[in-house]
């Protein structure tokens, strides 16, 4: 086995802690099942500080041991066995799910409480058990080293993301959610399909192996198409877009706030895995440029159909369409960089970046809007007078969001698309800094209208249906700060996403 | 010894063989429902029960054969009852309650003056059982409409 | 003509008046026509099932034709309990509650 | 052409109708019927690519095969969500189809409309 | 043109034949039971693929559970079957379908054509460590020794789902019995097969799983077939199911997965790694997860055939 290949597969320090990142989620959502009623809730509020324990943990070990964090379940050695790596990528994406879930956690503390005469309420308990289910396999996308584990990582997500679409149970939100379940379950099922023929031509399934094996030959070609295309489908990139908006609006604020944050990342990793790692030698640039074209069409037409949308939480949907675009764009980019010898790691941090201050502010934007709604009663972008002065500190966190949507500095989102931007113009593929400009314009226009209009002052003698808990708003400018000053990331020394990426960093192409 | 057995075997398996070729003539000349399926569960049950005992010698003696044995007890067990559930579906129009297999009135369900002659020739058309049969008393749950109803307001 | 070939012979023409079977029962206009499917497959599967094991020298296709004679029986009897179950009261009755 | 390759051809039609079947029909039970069809035959093939890998006396390469149970019984639970989300739908007195009453602004009318 | 190749390719076109029936019926009932039918001729496939426990599986699941699951939805959909029938898609979308399937069907024919020749397997690997395993059988080896996380995962996407039915329910039956009573009358020929045909289905649900170790067999499989038993009784109106909210039921459901990960973790202790057994005490540890596994798998199986809660247990 080649050196790289040894180093992957040997269980380092810090690998025993991966396996809890996945496990501690799941034996939580068992145990909270089994309690049930309130102290499901206290059980999924301390899962979430331990996880959080956990991935700073994984981080450290990350930092300090230099290479990527592996551990080898059972002792079989991968074509075998399971194994489960924590590269660079995988850190920062459990850092960012780790922080986002525990501020959905507070946030949700107050909308999904259990009510004090009943035993045990229905929509409270599904909720705490679901938000760990997610937790614990969108953990288990990022640090598997197996692709059928990862299909098993994909239907968890699935199962766990479905019933948050539908948890008040009315009509239209059952009926998208079923519409959510069959473009999932279609993407899941093709990206088997992929994985089936990837271990028919080359008799593995473990992700390092593959990477040494995949040639460019029929089998490999059909595996991609699949694959990515099934991985498109769940992350509704274009034109598979059309389950996410009645699905992410109808479900309650802090259930959108998981759906849109983080769900939809699972899959774009997976996707973003597969064609930096397993295909590093199969993937063409006009194959990386159609998923661009893709990307770039589902920016111009989300934000187009987002500004003529009438409710704040179909807005935000339609926004979020917009943005999935915005990470596939990375896709030429890196791959020009790679075709033309240099090395891809700038454009893979701009496309990771985005995610993460998409995660972030997508956030917070979902929670505001579900503040709003408790406020207002309604969420009706035409009059949202008075909010400002009944939840400053929400209408606060939803500028700093949408701010970091536009890519305004010193947010994360301007420092991802100044990353792109400058790959773009060295690998020569101007047009995709260009629609990145057009996209910025687009959101900044609807998030002006929104935050303007919440600034009007309130109609004499108005007063807020119910007031909102503080520590629901701190919560919220919580996550769009994190999103707003994610533009500091450029001091850190380490470059973290690199990490443990010995696989991009010698496939050198001619 | 062993010839003895093999040419048992293939006796028995042909046997069983001719007698699915009876079940699935059965099947495709018979008019309606029930005839087809007096077709279907006794000469498919006969013709496994033949494929099954031509197969006896071929198996090791405890366990295969007793297991042997048990797949033909459930497949004859399946086909009464299946027969008796569907033919009471059938005859019914296939939409009254599966419950009770006694018409309302208490007596056995005699066959004596069956709704249509065997004998003569039917005009192949399986609404003949669609229509209410004499035996058909008024206060039967006529809920067969319950079957095409709207969606439940 | 040795056992094993007259063993996949038998369970050939097993499977074709399976086959014949399947077409009329499946053509069938009434919907309790069509129910007969599983119990044909109960009877005529099993035994091709049983040749094609005893054939190739499967031991384990015992097994399979012992759960598959269990669940042709159960699916036989879930499609007669689904066609005569009068959809109607069910959800009825729980908005009754 | 031998035993495994003719199943792998199988498999490769069964995905096809089962796609086909997944995007015409309109009923979502037939869709369900139609994703279970393509997991068929998406497992006819892996089983398929096992049977290749016969070796040491084993009639088929056991890690796909154990993988392949795992894989139906997934299958299953995702077909009875689906099933319990259409009979709830059913109940609330909702049409029983995808296309919702009041169709958001529809964008442009992409193929696999669901 | 063998004898087997013959029969082989007979049962390949009897499966397309009633897969294509399946899609083209218009009757979405009659397209149920062409389904469970092609879900049955299925297990003679795998047969002739020499994988009979995936042969086990899919009788199992194919013929018992999805077979009820699926009927039982068709059978409460029929009234909506005229009005859903009207929006045929348009003879583009079809066309669109119908290209893009064949695209998909010709691709993977071109792949599965040039599949390498000494095709790669894992076969060797895994039987040379199969004594350490102390399990004969090589599925249930890779399933609960070399893959044993996909296994826990497993348990834990039944879990899963079982809980996402569950939410489905209405909050004032939260808690209450799933919706599956019968009405069929105790003294009837449904309640006498039942009587008869349960307790021998348990003793080879057992039998089935008990053989999983060393033949072919295993856990799945055999709480499959409790499943659709237990199923057949209530079914016949001789049981009922719990009510949601009861914690026997809970701490059954949850028993499962927990047992496997304490002893996954017990493996850290005792042998080098979790999900490893110390050697020499791998099968018991096995059987224990097993048995474990078992009653979470019954009740998660059956509860969602049962579905969703609907009515509220008696106070």
């Amino acid at each position: 086995m080649s050196p790289s290949l040894s180093a992957q597969n040997l269980t380092t320090l810090g690998g025993l802690l991966l396996v809890l990142a996945i496990l501690v989620p799941f034996a939580g959502m068992l145990i909270g099942f089994v309690f049930g009623g309130g102290n499901a809730q206290r059980v999924a509020l301390a899962t979430l500080a331990a996880g959080l324990a956990i991935a700073i943990a994984i981080a450290n070990a990350l930092a300090q041991s230099g290479k990527a964090v592996v551990y080898i379940l059972g002792g079989w050695m991968p074509p075998l066995g399971v194994a489960l790596r924590a590269d660079g990528l995988s850190v920062v994406m459990l850092l960012t799910v780790a922080v986002v879930i525990c501020g959905i956690g507070v946030y949700a503390r107050a909308d999904f409480g259990t009510p004090s005469g009943v035993k045990e309420a229905r929509a409270p308990l599904i909720f705490w058990l679901l938000l760990l289910a997610v937790w614990g396999s969108l953990n288990l996308v990022f640090v598997s080293g197996d692709l059928f584990t990862l299909y098993v990582a994909l239907e968890l997500l699935t199962f766990a993301a479905v019933p948050l679409v539908s948890l008040d149970g009315r009509t239209e939100t059952v009926r998208s959610a079923l519409r959510y379940l069959l473009y999932a379950l279609l993407g899941s099922v093709l990206y088997l399909l992929g994985a089936v023929l990837l271990y028919g031509a080359y008799g593995t399934l473990d992700i390092p192996l593959l990477a040494a094996r995949v040639r460019p030959e029929p089998a490999a070609w059909a595996a991609l198409a699949l694959m990515i295309a099934g991985l498109l489908a769940k992350t509704a990139l274009f034109p598979l877009h059309l389950w996410l908006p009645p699905a992410h609006a109808g479900a309650p604020a802090a259930a959108s706030a998981v759906l849109s944050g983080l769900v939809i990342k699972g899959s774009w990793f997976l996707a973003m895995r597969l064609w930096f790692d397993v295909f590093a030698d199969v993937v063409t640039l006009p194959a990386a440029q159609t998923l661009a074209a893709l990307g770039a069409a589902a920016i111009l037409v989300g934000n187009v159909v987002a500004l003529r949308q009438t409710r704040l939480k179909l807005l935000i949907a339609y926004s979020t369409v917009a943005q999935i675009g915005y990470l596939f764009l990375m896709f030429p980019l890196a791959t020009g960089l790679a075709t033309a010898g240099l090395d891809s790691a700038m454009a893979v941090n701009g496309g990771m970046l985005q995610a993460i201050s998409h995660a972030t502010a997508k956030a917070a934007m979902f929670m505001a809007a579900g503040l709003v709604y408790t406020t207002l009663g309604h969420d009706r972008v035409a009059d949202l007078r008075g909010v400002a002065s009944a939840l400053p500190m929400t209408v606060l966190a939803f500028a700093l969001a949408g701010a970091s949507l536009i890519g305004l500095p010193p947010s994360g989102g301007f420092l991802a698309k100044w990353l792109l931007i400058s790959v773009a113009i060295t690998t020569a593929q101007w047009w995709w800094a260009l629609v990145m400009l057009v996209g910025g314009l687009l959101t900044s226009v609807y998030v002006f209208i929104v935050v303007v209009r919440t600034l009007a002052p309130a109609h004499v003698g108005w007063n807020p249906k119910t007031t909102v808990p503080r520590y629901q708003q701190a919560a919220v400018l919580a996550l769009a700060l994190c999103s707003f000053l994610l533009g500091a990331a450029v001091l850190c020394p380490v470059d973290v996403t690199q990490i443990g990426r010995t696989v991009s960093r010698n496939t050198v192409l001619p | 010894m062993k010839i003895a057995l093999d040419i048992f075997t293939i006796v028995a398996v042909m046997a069983g063989a001719f007698f699915f070729l009876a079940g699935t003539v059965g099947l495709l000349r018979f008019p309606d429902p029930l005839t087809r399926l007096h077709a279907l569960t006794k000469a498919d049950n006969l013709g496994l029960g033949l494929v099954v005992l031509g197969l006896l010698p071929q198996t090791d003696w405890p366990l295969d054969t007793i297991k042997l044995v048990t797949i033909w007890l459930f497949a004859l067990l399946a086909g009464a009852t299946v027969g008796q559930l569907m033919a009471c579906a059938a005859r019914r129009g296939g939409s009254n309650t599966v419950d009770t297999l006694l018409p309302p009135n208490g007596n056995t369900v005699e066959l004596s003056t069956p709704t249509y002659q065997i004998v003569g020739r039917q005009p192949f058309a399986a609404e003949t059982n669609r229509v209410p049969s004499r035996h058909r008393d008024a206060d039967l749950p006529l809920n067969s409409t319950a079957l095409h109803r709207g969606p439940p307001t | 003509m040795t056992m094993p070939d007259f063993l996949l012979t038998a369970s050939a023409f097993v499977l074709v008046m399976v086959a014949l079977g399947l077409i009329r029962i499946l053509r069938g206009p009434e919907d309790v026509d069509r129910m007969m499917a599983a119990q044909l497959l109960g009877s005529g599967g099993i035994a091709a099932l049983l040749l094609l094991g005893v054939a190739t020298e499967a031991k384990a296709v015992i097994d399979v034709a012992l759960t598959l004679a269990l669940l042709a029986a159960f699916a036989s009897v879930a499609f007669v309990q689904g066609i005569s179950r009068p959809d109607g009261d069910d959800s009825k009755e729980t908005r009754g509650e | 052409m031998n035993g495994p390759t003719l199943f792998g051809l199988c498999a490769a039609a069964l995905v096809g109708f089962g796609l086909y079947g997944l995007i015409v029909n309109p009923q979502p039970l037939r869709k369900i019927i139609g994703f279970n069809i393509i997991g068929s035959g998406v497992f006819l093939l892996f089983g398929a690519i096992a049977r290749r890998g016969a070796a040491v006396g084993m009639g088929g390469d056991p890690v796909p095969q154990a993988l392949l149970i795992t894989g139906i019984v997934v299958a299953f639970s995702a077909t009875a969500l689906a099933v319990a989300l259409l009979l709830r739908l059913f109940d609330e007195g909702g049409l029983v189809t995808l296309a919702s009453e009041a169709p958001p602004t529809k964008t442009t009318a992409d193929p696999p409309d669901a | 043109m063998t004898l087997a190749l013959a029969v082989d390719i007979g049962l390949t076109l009897l499966i397309l034949a009633m897969a294509a029936w399946t899609i083209a019926v218009r009757d979405t009932f009659a397209s149920v039971i062409g389904f469970v039918t092609y879900g049955l001729l299925l297990t003679l496939v795998w047969v002739r693929l020499a994988a009979p426990d995936v042969a086990l599986t899919e009788a199992a699941m194919g013929g018992g559970l999805t077979g009820a699951l699926l009927i039982g939805a068709a059978a409460r959909l029929r009234s909506t079957e005229s009005a859903s029938r009207t929006e045929r898609p348009s003879v583009l979308t079809r066309t669109l379908a119908a290209v893009l399937s064949a695209a998909v069907t010709a691709a993977l024919a071109i792949c599965v054509l040039n599949l390498p020749d000494p095709a790669p397997t894992l076969a060797p690997a895994a039987a040379a460590q199969l004594g350490s395993t102390g399990v004969g059988n090589p599925v249930t080896a890779v399933l609960l020794a070399y893959r044993a996380m996909d296994t826990l995962l497993e348990a834990i996407v039944v879990l899963l789902a079982l809980v996402g039915v569950w939410s489905l329910a209405h909050d004032r039956a939260w808690g209450g019995y799933p919706q599956l009573r019968s009405h069929a009358d105790p003294d009837g020929i449904l309640a006498y097969f039942a009587r008869v045909m349960a307790p021998v289905g348990i003793i080879v649900g057992i039998y089935i799983f008990w053989i999983g170790a060393d033949f072919p067999g295993g856990k799945f499989q055999g709480a499959t077939i409790l499943a659709a038993m237990w199923l057949l009784v209530i079914g016949a109106g001789l049981a009922h199911l719990p009510p949601v909210s009861q914690t026997w039921l809970r701490v059954l459901l949850v028993a499962g997965p927990l047992v496997f990960i304490v002893i996954g973790f017990a493996g850290l202790v005792t042998a080098e790694a979790v999900f490893a057994y110390p050697n020499g005490y791998a099968k018991p540890l096995i059987l224990a997860i097993e048995i474990a596994l078992m009653p979470t798998l019954v009740l998660a199986l059956a509860l969602l055939v049962a579905g969703a809660p609907q009515r509220m247990p008696p106070q």
